[in-house]
Parts: C-alpha cells; sequence; structure tokens
C-alpha cells in the first residue's frame, strides 16, 4: 500500500497516536510539530489522573510506537496550506514543503489564561497559581513551597477558571479540571502531612469510571474539604497568603478564609496554532472557537473538505483516554479516505497496560 | 494423729477463701434493690433452693451445656468439677470410718492417709467397707487427672474443643490455674509415696507408689509431697478469688438468685457482679461472635468485654460496636445475661448524651380493632407495607395504618444506644397514639419495635409480628396459600428469634408456600443480618463481612430464596445475596389464591396508582 | 504582591480622557456633603490648569437615586438625561464631565442601552422633544471628574507646593483608596484600570508622593447601597458595610481614605463616628479616626489651598493630624468661621472619637 | 451613646479561619466515614424526626465542618437514632455514630 503519504499537524497525544496506527499500515507520515519536542501538553505534566502514572509512560509509550515510516519535524510550524487536485501542499517555515494525499489536524489545545480572571489576582497575588505551575513545581522541585518558602498549611484549588463562564465567553465544561483537581488535591496531602486542602468547585464532574473512587479516597484518606461555591474573588494579606471569598452554597452562606496557595483550575481553550489553521483554511468553529467536525455525533473526526480530517482537543476538550480513542478513529476514517482497507485490530498488543512495554514495540 | 505443721497452707488458704467470698457476697446481696432482697430472703428457705441445687448439680457439675457444646470440652470441665467434687464427698465418708470425732476439722478427710498412715488400721481386704473406699478414692482422682490431661491438650491445640480462640490470661489467672493443675499430681505423689509404704491406697495408688519406690527413696519423700500438695491447695483458694476460678463459687449463686426470681435490670447493679464474676472465660462466645470472628473487631466477645467490667474500665468501641445479636447469649453455658450488660455500661457512657422531643405534639387515629405499625425501616421497603395492606383488605380486616405518613421512632434503637430517658419520650408518644385507636391487637412489621412494645410499652393488648398474624389468617382460612416446589432458607431475625423467642411461627407459615431449606446456623444460633441497629460503632464494611457469613449459612443447602420477617435484615442481606431475598409478607402476595382475591388485588392495585 | 501584573492590566484599561472644554455637571447631594470639592475642582480646572470647563444652572439630578432605589421607571431616567445632554448640546460642549459616580455609571448605561437598541433612543428623543421641545447630541466623551484629575496628575503634581509625605518620618502617607461601585462596576472597561484594580485613584496618591496601601476589603460596598441608607430601618446594613471595611483596613494603619464617590466619604466619615459612639472602636491611632478626603480636597492639599476653603471643618472624623504630618499651615481660629467671618457652630464633643477644636 | 434607630447588622459571612473546628476534628478521629458525606441530602429526606421538625444532618455534618457549631448540640437532639438515614446513606456514612459523637465532642470540648 506504499506511496500514501499522511500529513499531521500537532504532535501532542492525537498526533502522535494516529501517526503510529496510520504508520503501522506502511502509509508515509509527516508529524509537524511547534515545540522542540513531542508529546504537547502531556510532556509537560507529571502524573495523570485517576492512576496517578507518570506522564512520561504515556509520552514514552507514544513516540516510542513511531516507526521509519514517521518523519518528525520538530520546531517547526506551517506557513501556507494549499490544495492542489486531490493532495495537499504545506509550506513550512524552514521552506520545506510535504505533498499529502491527507491532512490530520490534532492541534490541541491551550490552557485558560488566568489572568482574564482578575479577581482572582493570578500574575499579581504571588500565591496564586495554576494547576500546571503546580505540576511543574510536583515534577521539578518534588516539594511545595509558597512565594514566601513556607511549607503551606492550607492549599486551595479553584475549579472552573476559564470553564463554564460566560465572563470570559467560555460556555463549556473542560471536563478534566475536576478530576484534576481531585488528584492534585491528593498529591498535595500526600506530600505535606496536616495540609488542610480545600476544593471550590460548581459540580463535581466525575464521568471517569475511577474518578469517582479517586475522590472518595481524597475525603476518607486525606480529608480533602470540598466547598460548593464559586470563588468571587481573592485577596493578598499581609503575610502574602490568600484570602478567598466563596459562598458555601450549601449552608446558603458567604464565607471567606485564608490559604497559603490558591490553585486555579485553568480549563481548556482552543490553540492559537487551531487558530491560525482556520484562518488558513477558512475552518468552521463552534460557538465555543472550536473546531466544528462535520457532525459530532457521526463523523466527529471530518471535516466538509475532503482529505481533511480533525483529531484530539481541537474538535473539544478531551481527556487522554478520549483523545487516543478519537486519534484512532481518525486514523480509520483516513484509511477509508484512501481507499486501503481498514484494518481488523490495532496492531499494538502492548497499549493500554500500565506502562508495560511502554516506549518499546515499534513494529 | 489428727495435725501436723503442713496443713496450715491449705487451712488458711481455705479460711481466707471463705472470709472473701462471703464479705464479697453479702456486700453484693446488701447492695441490691428492696425487692430483690425480698426475693432473696424468701428463696433461700423455699424449694426454689431444691431446683437451683438440682440445676448447680447439672451445670456446675456435670457441665451439660458444655456437653452439647463440645463433649471433649464438657468432660474435661465434668471431670475436674464432678471428680473434685467426689473426692471431696467421698473423702469425707472415708473419714469417718478411721476418726473417732463426730467432728473433723475440714483439712483431715483431705489428707487423711498422711493421718491414718499405720498398719495395723490399714489392713483391710479390698472387698470392704475401707477397700470400696479406698478404690473409690482413686477412680475419682484418676477422673480428675484425666481431665488434667485434657487441660493440657487444650493448651496445646484447642481447635480439637471447639475452640478456634481461647481467653488470653491474668496473673491472678496463671497462678490460680499452675496451682490447681499441680494439687492433683501432688496429691497422687503423697499418697503414692505414703502408699508405698503401708500399701493404704488402690489399684492407682499402691502401684503407683511401689512403682516410684522402686527408684526413689518414697518414705523420705512422702512427707515433703504432703506439703507440696498443701501449699498448692492454699495458693489455689488464695488465688482464686482475684482470678477466672471465682466463677466457680459464684456461678452456683448465681444459680440461686435466678432460681429466687432475681432479674437484671438495664442499670448496672450489684446483681451485675455476680453475672460478670461467674463467666469461666471459657470462651465459646468468642467464636459465636460475628463482629469478632468476620468483621474483625476486638474486646466484643463476653470474654473480654466482661473482664473489663470487672476493672471497671470497658472502652467505647467495646461498648458500641456489638451488634446485640445475642448470639453469645445462646451459646454461653453460665447464661449471662450479656446484652444487658452492654446496655447498662452505654448508660453510663450516654448519661450526658440529650435528645428531646419536644416537636412531636399529641396526635389521634380513628379506632378499629386491629392497629398496624410498619415501623421506620418498614418505610424503606415499601414492599412490605403495600404487601401488609393487600394481605389485610384480602382478608377484610378491620385496621387503621398507623403511620402510613411515617412513622416516629419505636425507640428501640434510643433503647440500645443507653438513651432510656429519651426513648420513654417516644414510647410515650407512640403508646397514646395505639391507644387512641382503641385497638384489640397490634401488628408490627418490624422486629426492633415489637422487642420494646412487647418488653417496655406496657399496652395491654395482643401485640404480633406480621408472620404471626398472617399464620393466623391463614389458620382462620381468611387467605389461602398455593404451595409451589420452591426451596427457601428462613433467616432469624435477632429481635424475632433470640429476643423474642418467635422460631415457629414463620417457619410453619413458610411451609405453606414452599419446601423449607435448613440453614447452616438458625434458629437460636442464627446469624445477625449485619444491619442490626445495636451497633453504632462498626463500619458499613464490617457490616458487611458479617452479611457475608450470614449470607453463606443461610444458602448452605442452596435454596431458590431467602426468606426473612424484618425489614432491615430484607435490606442489608439482599445489597450481596446471591439469590433473591424476600420478606415473608412479600412471599404471602405471591401464594395467594382464590379467585376473589386476585379480583380485590386488582381492584386494590387501580386505587393505589 | 507584584504590581507589574497590575500594570498589566492598568495597560489594558485605559480610556480617552478629552483635553479641554468640559461640560460640568454637579452632584445632588457633594455639596452638601462636601462643599467645598465641587468648587475646588473649577478652581483646579479654571485657575491651575487654564481649562474652559461650564455649568449650567438649569442642569438637574439624573434620577440616580430614584432609579436605584426603584422608585423611578428607566424611560423617565433616560429622558432626564437626554434632557441634561441637550443643555450641553445647546451650550455647545461634546465632553461631559458628572462630578457624581452614579450618574456616571446612569450616563454608560443609558448610552449603552441606546447603543444596543436605537429604537430606545429614537424614542427618548421623541419624548424629549414632546415634552421640551428640545434635541440633543450624545457626548463625544464621557468620563468622571476624578478622571480629569487622574488625567492632569502630573500637571498637579509640578505646581503642587506640598507631596504627601510624613514630614516627621519622611515616609510616604500610607493612603488606602475607595472607588465608588458605579464607577467601573458596572462597565469595567469605562473606568481607568479596570473594576478590580482600579488606578484612577491609585494614580493621584503615586504621583502626589503617597503610598498606596491595599487591603482585603477593598472592593467592598461604602454601605450606601441606596434603600439601605435611604431607609432607616435598614441603616444596620449601611454601616455594617463601612464596619467591615474598616476592620479589614485597620491592621494596614492607613493614615488617610481617598475616594472619587459622593456617598462614599460621607459614609467613611459619619459611620466612624457612629461606630465609635456605638461600640468605643476608633480605627486611627490613637482614638482618632482615619481622615476621609475627596480627590478634590486631596489636590487641595497638595496645591496648598487653605484647608478651610475645602471645606474641612465639615468633616466628622478631623484632618488635622494629617494636615500636620504633611505640614500644611491653618489657623484653628477659622476653622468654624464661615466664608464672610461669621460662626457656623461647632460640632458636640463625641465620647469617643478625638475631636480637634 | 446617641440613640441613632438603628444598630450595626451582624455579619453572615462564615470566618472559616475564627471559627472552632474541634467539633470537625473530633468527629474526623472518632468517626471518619463523617468525612466523606458528599451532601447529597438523602439522609434528610428519609429522616423520621425530618417528617415533625426541621433536623437537616447534612446541613448539621456541614456545618460542623465549617466550624459553626453555635447550635448543633439542640439540633442533635433532634436525631431519633432510628437508623433511616444510615440505611439510605450511598457513601456509607456512619450516620448515628455521627450523632453520637456529635455529643459526646461537645463534652470532650466543653460546649
Amino acid at each position: 500500500m506504499g506511496g500514501k503519504k499522511v500529513a499531521i499537524i500537532g504532535g501532542g497525544v492525537a498526533g502522535l497516536e494516529a501517526a503510529s496506527s496510520l504508520a503501522a499500515f506502511g502509509i508515509d507520515i509527516s508529524l509537524i510539530e511547534k515545540e522542540e519536542h513531542l508529546g504537547g501538553h502531556v510532556s509537560q505534566w507529571d502524573r495523570l489522573f485517576p492512576s496517578r502514572r507518570p506522564a512520561k509512560e504515556v509520552t514514552g509509550h507514544l513516540t516510542g510506537r513511531l516507526n521509519e515510516k514517521v518523519t518528525v519535524h520538530t520546531g517547526t510550524e506551517v506557513q501556507k496550506i494549499e490544495r492542489s487536485g486531490k493532495s495537499w501542499d504545506i509550506l513550512l517555515n524552514n521552506s520545506a514543503t510535504i505533498v499529502a494525499d491527507a491532512l490530520l489536524l490534532a492541534t490541541g489545545f491551550e490552557l485558560f489564561e488566568a489572568r482574564k480572571k482578575e479577581e482572582y489576582g493570578y500574575g499579581i497575588y504571588d500565591n496564586v497559581i495554576t494547576s500546571a505551575d503546580l505540576e511543574k513545581k510536583f515534577a521539578r522541585d518534588g516539594e511545595i513551597r509558597n512565594a514566601q518558602g513556607k511549607i503551606p498549611e492550607r492549599v486551595g484549588f479553584v475549579h472552573c477558571v476559564g470553564s463554564r463562564d460566560e465572563k470570559v465567553g467560555n460556555l463549556y465544561c473542560s471536563r478534566v479540571c475536576c478530576v484534576t483537581a481531585v488528584k492534585q488535591a491528593v498529591e498535595v496531602s500526600e506530600m505535606i502531612p496536616g495540609c488542610e486542602v480545600f476544593c471550590f468547585y460548581m459540580d463535581l464532574r466525575m464521568f471517569g469510571l475511577d474518578f469517582e473512587a479517586l475522590y472518595k479516597e481524597s475525603q476518607e484518606k486525606w480529608g480533602v474539604h470540598f466547598i460548593r461555591g464559586r470563588l468571587s474573588e481573592a485577596f493578598e494579606n499581609q503575610d502574602g497568603s490568600v484570602l478567598v471569598k466563596v459562598e458555601d452554597t450549601l449552608a446558603a452562606r458567604p464565607l471567606k478564609m485564608k490559604v497559603d496557595l490558591l490553585v486555579l483550575m485553568s480549563g481548556m481553550v482552543t490553540s492559537s496554532g487551531t487558530k491560525k489553521l482556520v484562518d488558513m483554511l477558512g475552518l468552521e468553529t463552534d460557538e465555543n472557537r472550536f473546531l466544528q467536525p462535520a457532525d459530532r455525533q457521526l463523523r466527529a473526526n471530518e471535516t466538509g473538505i475532503p482529505g481533511l480530517f480533525l483529531a484530539g482537543t481541537c474538535t473539544s476538550p478531551k481527556s487522554i483516554d478520549e483523545t487516543i480513542s478519537d486519534a484512532r478513529a481518525a486514523a480509520l476514517r483516513i484509511m477509508e479516505y484512501l481507499n486501503l482497507p481498514a484494518p481488523t485490530l490495532t496492531p499494538s498488543p502492548n497499549w493500554g497496560r500500565d506502562g508495560e512495554g511502554a516506549g518499546t514495540n515499534n513494529q | 494423729m489428727t495435725f501436723d505443721l503442713f496443713v496450715l497452707p491449705f487451712f488458711l488458704g481455705l479460711n481466707i477463701l471463705v472470709v472473701i467470698l462471703v464479705v464479697k457476697y453479702s456486700r453484693w446481696i446488701k447492695g441490691f434493690e428492696p425487692a430483690d432482697r425480698e426475693r432473696f430472703r424468701n428463696g433461700i428457705f423455699s424449694w426454689k433452693s431444691l431446683d437451683a441445687a438440682g440445676e448447680v448439680f447439672m451445670e456446675s457439675l456435670l457441665h451439660r451445656k458444655m456437653f452439647r457444646r463440645n463433649v471433649l470440652l464438657g468432660y474435661m470441665h465434668m471431670s475436674f468439677a464432678l471428680g473434685w467434687f467426689l473426692l471431696i464427698v467421698c473423702g469425707n465418708l472415708e473419714s469417718r470410718i478411721y476418726s473417732k470425732v463426730h467432728l473433723n476439722p475440714p483439712y483431715y478427710p483431705i489428707f487423711l492417709k498422711f493421718f491414718v498412715a499405720d498398719e495395723h488400721v490399714l489392713r483391710h481386704e479390698l472387698l470392704s467397707i475401707p477397700g470400696f473406699f479406698r478404690l473409690m478414692m482413686d477412680v475419682f482422682l484418676l477422673l480428675v487427672l484425666s481431665g488434667l490431661v485434657l487441660a493440657l491438650v487444650k493448651r496445646a491445640s484447642s481447635h480439637w474443643f471447639g475452640l478456634k480462640k481461647t481467653t488470653r490470661h491474668t496473673f491472678f489467672d496463671r497462678l490460680a490455674i499452675t496451682t490447681l493443675w499441680l494439687i492433683f499430681p501432688l496429691r497422687l505423689l503423697a499418697e503414692s509415696f505414703t502408699a508405698a509404704h503401708y500399701h493404704g491406697g488402690s489399684f492407682l495408688t499402691n502401684n503407683f507408689g511401689d512403682l516410684l519406690n522402686s527408684f526413689l527413696p518414697a518414705e523420705q519423700l512422702s512427707y515433703p509431697a504432703w506439703w507440696a500438695y498443701s501449699l498448692a491447695l492454699g495458693g489455689f483458694f488464695v488465688s482464686l478469688p482475684y482470678s477466672r476460678f471465682m466463677h466457680i463459687p459464684t456461678e452456683v449463686m448465681l444459680i440461686f438468685l435466678r432460681h429466687y426470681g432475681i432479674k437484671p435490670t438495664l442499670h448496672f447493679n450489684h446483681y451485675s457482679n455476680f453475672e460478670i464474676q461467674s463467666c469461666p472465660k471459657c470462651g465459646v462466645c468468642i467464636d459465636a461472635c460475628p463482629v469478632h470472628t468476620n468483621a474483625h473487631e476486638d474486646g466484643i466477645p463476653p470474654a473480654y468485654f466482661l473482664r473489663t467490667l470487672k476493672d471497671n474500665n470497658p472502652c467505647i468501641s467495646s461498648t458500641y460496636n456489638c451488634l446485640l445479636c445475642g448470639r453469645c447469649e445462646a451459646y454461653c453455658p453460665v447464661g449471662i445475661n450479656i446484652n444487658a450488660l452492654r446496655v447498662s455500661q452505654r448508660i453510663r457512657y450516654a448519661k450526658n448524651l440529650n435528645g428531646s422531643f419536644s416537636y412531636l405534639k399529641p396526635s389521634k387515629i380513628p379506632t378499629a380493632e386491629v392497629a398496624y405499625f410498619a415501623g421506620c425501616m418498614t418505610h424503606l421497603t415499601p414492599s412490605i407495607k403495600i404487601a401488609m395492606e393487600k394481605i389485610l383488605t384480602t382478608a377484610a380486616v378491620d385496621y387503621q395504618f398507623i403511620d402510613r405518613d411515617g412513622s416516629v421512632c419505636c425507640g428501640r434503637p434510643l433503647w440500645m444506644a443507653g438513651k432510656e430517658k429519651q426513648a420513654r419520650e417516644l414510647m410515650d408518644h407512640n403508646k397514646k397514639l395505639i391507644e387512641s385507636t382503641k385497638c384489640k391487637t397490634l401488628i408490627l412489621s418490624c422486629p426492633i419495635c415489637l422487642k420494646i412494645f412487647r418488653e417496655e410499652y406496657g399496652l395491654n393488648i395482643e401485640m404480633l409480628h406480621h408472620s404471626q398474624y398472617i399464620l393466623r389468617l391463614v389458620r382462620e382460612k381468611k387467605i389461602d396459600l398455593k404451595k409451589e416446589d420452591l426451596q427457601v432458607a428462613f433467616h432469624d431475625p435477632c429481635e424475632l428469634g433470640r429476643g423474642s423467642g418467635i422460631f415457629e411461627e414463620p417457619r410453619q407459615l413458610i411451609r405453606q408456600m414452599a419446601t423449607l431449606v435448613a440453614a447452616s446456623e438458625e434458629k437460636e444460633m442464627s446469624i445477625c443480618c449485619g444491619g442490626s441497629l445495636g451497633s453504632t460503632g462498626i463500619s458499613c464494611y464490617q457490616r458487611d463481612e458479617v452479611s457475608q457469613l450470614t449470607l453463606e449459612t443461610l444458602t448452605a443447602n442452596n435454596p431458590e430464596a431467602i426468606i426473612t420477617a424484618c425489614p432491615l435484615c430484607k435490606k442489608t442481606l439482599q445489597k450481596d445475596s446471591p439469590v433473591e431475598v424476600l420478606d415473608i409478607s412479600e412471599m404471602v402476595i405471591g401464594k395467594l389464591v382464590d379467585k376473589e382475591v386476585f379480583k380485590r388485588d386488582l381492584i386494590y392495585q387501580e386505587e393505589n396508582l | 504582591m507584584n504590581i507589574e501584573g497590575k500594570k498589566v492590566i492598568w495597560k489594558e484599561y485605559q480610556k480617552e480622557i478629552a483635553e479641554n472644554d468640559f461640560f460640568y455637571v454637579r452632584s445632588c447631594v457633594r455639596q452638601s456633603f462636601f462643599p467645598g470639592s465641587e468648587t475646588t475642582f473649577l478652581k483646579i480646572l479654571r485657575e491651575e490648569l487654564g481649562k474652559n470647563i461650564s455649568e449650567h444652572p438649569f442642569h438637574t439630578t439624573c434620577t440616580g437615586i430614584a432609579y436605584h432605589s426603584d422608585i423611578v421607571p428607566f424611560e423617565t431616567t433616560m429622558t432626564v438625561i437626554a434632557r441634561q445632554f441637550a443643555l450641553m448640546t445647546e451650550a455647545g460642549f461634546h465632553n461631559y464631565v458628572p462630578s457624581c459616580i452614579t450618574s456616571f455609571g446612569m450616563y454608560n448605561e443609558v448610552l449603552d442601552t441606546w447603543h444596543h437598541f436605537p429604537e430606545v433612543e429614537k424614542k427618548v428623543r421623541r419624548l424629549l422633544k414632546e415634552a421640551t421641545g428640545k434635541e440633543f447630541e450624545k457626548p463625544k466623551n464621557l468620563v468622571h471628574s476624578s478622571d480629569i484629575i487622574y488625567k492632569f496628575r502630573k500637571e498637579i503634581a509640578e505646581k503642587g507646593k506640598f507631596r504627601l509625605i510624613n514630614r516627621f518620618t519622611g515616609d510616604p502617607l500610607r493612603i488606602v483608596e475607595h472607588i465608588g461601585c458605579h464607577y467601573a462596576k458596572i462597565f469595567p472597561n469605562k473606568g481607568v484600570g479596570g473594576a478590580e484594580y482600579p488606578h484612577v485613584l491609585a494614580g493621584l496618591i503615586e504621583e502626589w508622593g503617597g503610598e498606596v496601601i491595599d487591603y482585603p476589603e477593598r472592593r467592598h460596598c461604602c454601605g450606601f447601597g441606596f434603600r439601605q441608607y435611604l431607609v432607616k430601618a435598614n441603616r444596620g446594613y449601611s454601616i455594617a458595610c463601612s464596619q467591615k471595611k474598616f476592620e479589614s483596613m485597620k491592621p494596614y494603619k492607613p493614615e488617610a481614605i481617598l475616594t472619587n464617590c459622593p456617598g462614599c466619604p460621607f459614609f467613611f466619615d459619619r459611620w466612624q463616628y457612629a461606630i465609635s459612639e456605638m461600640e468605643g472602636v476608633t480605627y486611627g491611632e490613637d482614638g482618632q479616626g482615619i481622615p476621609v478626603l475627596t480627590y478634590e480636597e486631596l489636590a487641595g492639599i497638595v496645591l496648598g489651598y487653605d484647608p478651610w476653603d475645602l471645606g474641612f471643618q465639615t468633616h466628622q472624623v478631623p484632618v488635622e493630624p494629617l494636615l500636620d504630618k504633611i505640614g500644611i499651615p491653618y489657623d484653628p481660629a477659622r476653622k468654624y468661621l464661615g466664608k464672610n467671618g461669621e460662626n457656623i457652630g461647632k460640632p458636640e464633643i463625641a465620647s469617643n472619637l478625638k475631636f480637634c477644636h | 451613646m446617641p440613640n441613632f434607630g438603628y444598630t450595626i447588622s451582624s455579619d453572615r459571612q462564615i470566618d472559616y479561619d475564627s471559627n472552632d473546628r474541634r467539633i470537625a476534628r473530633y468527629l474526623a478521629e472518632h468517626e471518619p466515614s463523617f468525612l466523606v458525606c458528599f451532601a447529597c441530602g438523602t439522609c434528610t429526606a428519609t429522616c423520621s424526626a425530618g417528617v415533625f421538625t426541621t433536623f437537616s444532618l447534612r446541613e448539621l455534618i456541614g456545618n460542623i465542618k465549617r466550624g459553626e457549631i453555635r447550635n448543633i448540640a439542640t439540633e442533635a437532639e433532634k436525631c431519633m437514632l432510628c437508623g433511616k438515614c444510615q440505611l439510605a446513606c450511598p457513601r456509607g456514612v456512619n450516620t448515628r455514630n455521627v450523632i453520637l459523637n456529635i455529643q459526646r465532642a461537645l463534652e470532650a470540648c466543653g460546649l
């Protein structure tokens, strides 16, 4: 089945999974990633919910499955895309051109810019950080100290920052923040014995099979407190601690408390890379600026344009497992499009077993 | 010769023991409620004492209940108790032969062989009265020694005696048991050494004496042996009041007190002391306790709990985590009222725990022949309510559903938590409510309610569990049931079976509808479903452990369904049950015959749509 | 606290403020609350900055107080406001400058309504025409008078005779600012620095040598809340709001409270007295209160105007201690003498709050 | 003091930092299942006492967690200990022991 060529824009989870799935059937892949490294956001993460396995396991496995059919262009951005007949001419910023029979957009998401929620004081109050910042602390420092170098005695997590919020124009739920907050709450409690941890939530959306168990563990084993209500504002005290105001909606009363560290659960927004391609290719987007597939149920990986496919969080917020399934689905659609026989099974026996065989299994 | 220095340890020990016992018992008896003291006084010189004596013989000496539990265990206890008893009796009679005086000092018979050890007195044929006694004395000694051997074996491997776990020992326990175990070997030695010389024994002591004599200086050793024997006895007597063996005299007292009609009360009192001290720590209750064996909760079995009561510091967990299922009571050979003792301690903890139900406003119910009280738990199993109403309407019973719009709790849970005062508040409310119906019969679906209604409400009307009432309806042909080819097991709810002594009616009712297969543990021995409101302490996970155990016993003979007669049991068991779990009332509506009935059913259902 | 972070936001929230030719409309209440302020504003603009600023005798309320008390319908409000605009148009001005924060909010609200619902604007024009025969143009530039002081803060600093520095210690004066709720909370992009970290007053304090003190309840309402104060039965809420702020700022030892709203300074000033009477609590150093200033008064101090001409004698919380710190000369004897020397009477001595007589 | 005709209204805000959370700690230690309550309100809906009076275990637990313990003693008293809530609770909270321990905690904390 030689000769066929597919270009994938975005070297995150979706791009990697689609690339290896297609390459496994002998299709030539050009994987274009603007960053210097593959793996997207996950490569910046320490551990993953709900199992808390190291993120490296997943990125390692995904990159490890790329075979010789995959040409990786890191640190590379798309300049121009043109349709010539049935194929795509893609001009890169290193002035190389790629010709592909099909084009898959896996341009992913960006974290919501927490500064936009001015009232929470991100970038102004020393001890207000985002979930991503905290994850870096986990990965880099292996310990948690606040700006004053103090080990926090109380940490607060603010759910839905930039999600489900008309004031920032995001009407959707980012799906992964709730369980991420609970995961991080557990990790903080684990790292700092006796630290009081609070989650300020509107609804807890524990949709995954093991998420509820993690939620219960956080309460039962770690005594994490959950306060139902959305932060109205935060303020910095003289000692650098953060004073938060929220309504305890279950007590139907306003509540204020001091935390040594406030973590904002920034949601997912469509990436700048995606926006660029929207202009380049005149793609449709929905009211939340995510790419609009031909049909969200039935043709979730297709666009109106033949040979142009979508995968991953560029169409909507997704968890890693959802993204991987989505990428495989996209791969299958592309196979069909290229008039290749649809594969009967995905040839990656090791995939999915926790960590086992991660990074091996190149066929 | 009727005295020697060596008797002193025994003699003093005996006196000390007697004094301590007299002091202890009289103090406790003085502490009785006036009414109980009255009962005691009237009891002593009445036929009741004879009955009591009879029971003492059966239980304290023969250990009948022990035998029932396990033959070896029973024999061990019997051989010690009965053997020793006979040695004393027989020894006394034997001593009469030799002594001229009418009243011998108490040590005389015990050490008889020492005092009468001289040739001419001891020349007797085997087939003479003295010879007979000698023979008997050796037989009884052998009996006791056989028990001793078993005791030693039990030490090594208790499971032969049907005990998975045995009790832990205190210092005095160890002292007492060591001395106890030494007494009879030493007696054997002392008598044998003596017999070796004068042949004053029988088949055992004579031959054993000769054997020893063949390689030991028997004559020189006999005197020290008597000393040792006396010391062992003395040591045992002195340590007895502070050891588990206090149960020997106290159990006897308890049997008498019971026969005099003295009963345990809700509150801890001096009668409770008799009960606590009567516990032999035999340990049969340990394996009987599902919370202990399966929910891994320590300190619950009476053998442990009662000791903490002796030291007067029961901990919260051992006081509150017990299910009050009463299984240990069913097992207890001494028949101690453990639930009462447990609750008495909860009262002590609950003294400052308040509760006020001033918000309850009196209300009335229209009058009716029969009143039905579903109870809190039944409201969580509406199928039982519906079934009961269906049955009652089918049988055209004139009844009132007292708590159709929500119950005021019967008070049993508060009662079991040791909050008597608060329980009474609720009971008064319900009592007025029920009296307002002027009913003659009260039907209850929840055995928890049933127990306290019967025991504490003081309503002088007939109070029946629905299983009893339905059986009556069947017998009176008010409803007909069809029997089907169905195999079911019956789970005895604690409060219905052990609690209220209702074992048979539900079974008879079930037999009208299906074939009843046995559970591996049933009736008095049945295991709690795990949901009991008697425990406030244990976690839901621990409750599940108990349920699992119960389900194993219920499904031992592969029934197609489990029938119970308690909303709480039903709800608890059905969680993990491999087969369907039904309340007996639900089973009944499934088996109603007579077309009329089905018509009424339809009408009934329409009415309730 | 990371000031750079605030600067990022201040950059985002800058608005156009006209250079000259202002049509000034006074507040209903300020002239009685703080009589010196509005005249000082005009004096500064005319004499110090040489600006062309005019006001109109026929100008009326914007109905803000009635509107926020739910006693006039929005149509009425819009028509009344349309009339004010007509006065400006007739006077040949395009830059509308209300002295009242609530009015500023009202005007923004009305203009925004007209922007989104042109038919409403049409209707209002018709109503105004029918009622008064007047026509109007919408202001080209609508700013609050504090915005103008903010715009010219550097010029004022240059002409200034005093800086906001404690002459005994040489330290900058610690000042908390309070922005009227209707300044930016309704339309954040209409306020200098936005709604969360407004710069309009902070900018003055910084520019004139003082130190801005931020405190937890800074964003909280002063407690006026219209019906909360106007309905006597609700005044407990009003005073509770102010108290909440005082309690919150107290640990930061502020030496003055700077405001830009008619109500706020009045309540901060008077409630400090009421609270001291009710609970014996005062919030300044040794029994004094925290002086409350309007931005005009502060500018007046900086420019070296006579404190009594600025109207400090009408403050409940004495300002003298602050003046002494800065080193501003004043004649205590003249404190209670009116414009033409007649005695305007002294207030009673308060039980707890320190007064200066 | 002059009569102003009004007083200072009290604050409805829960001041978590200054609240007394000893009861919450006691419960967490003596009946840890208290921690897993997720305020679904099943207990309150099924409550036998709730039929006759304003009693909400959900609210009671919430208030204790926030250190709002002013009237928990009188609230806890309303419980009949009937155990319906324990059967209904989706999280296996040992509700009856929570009630008993609230009363013990008050005793232990001398409240």
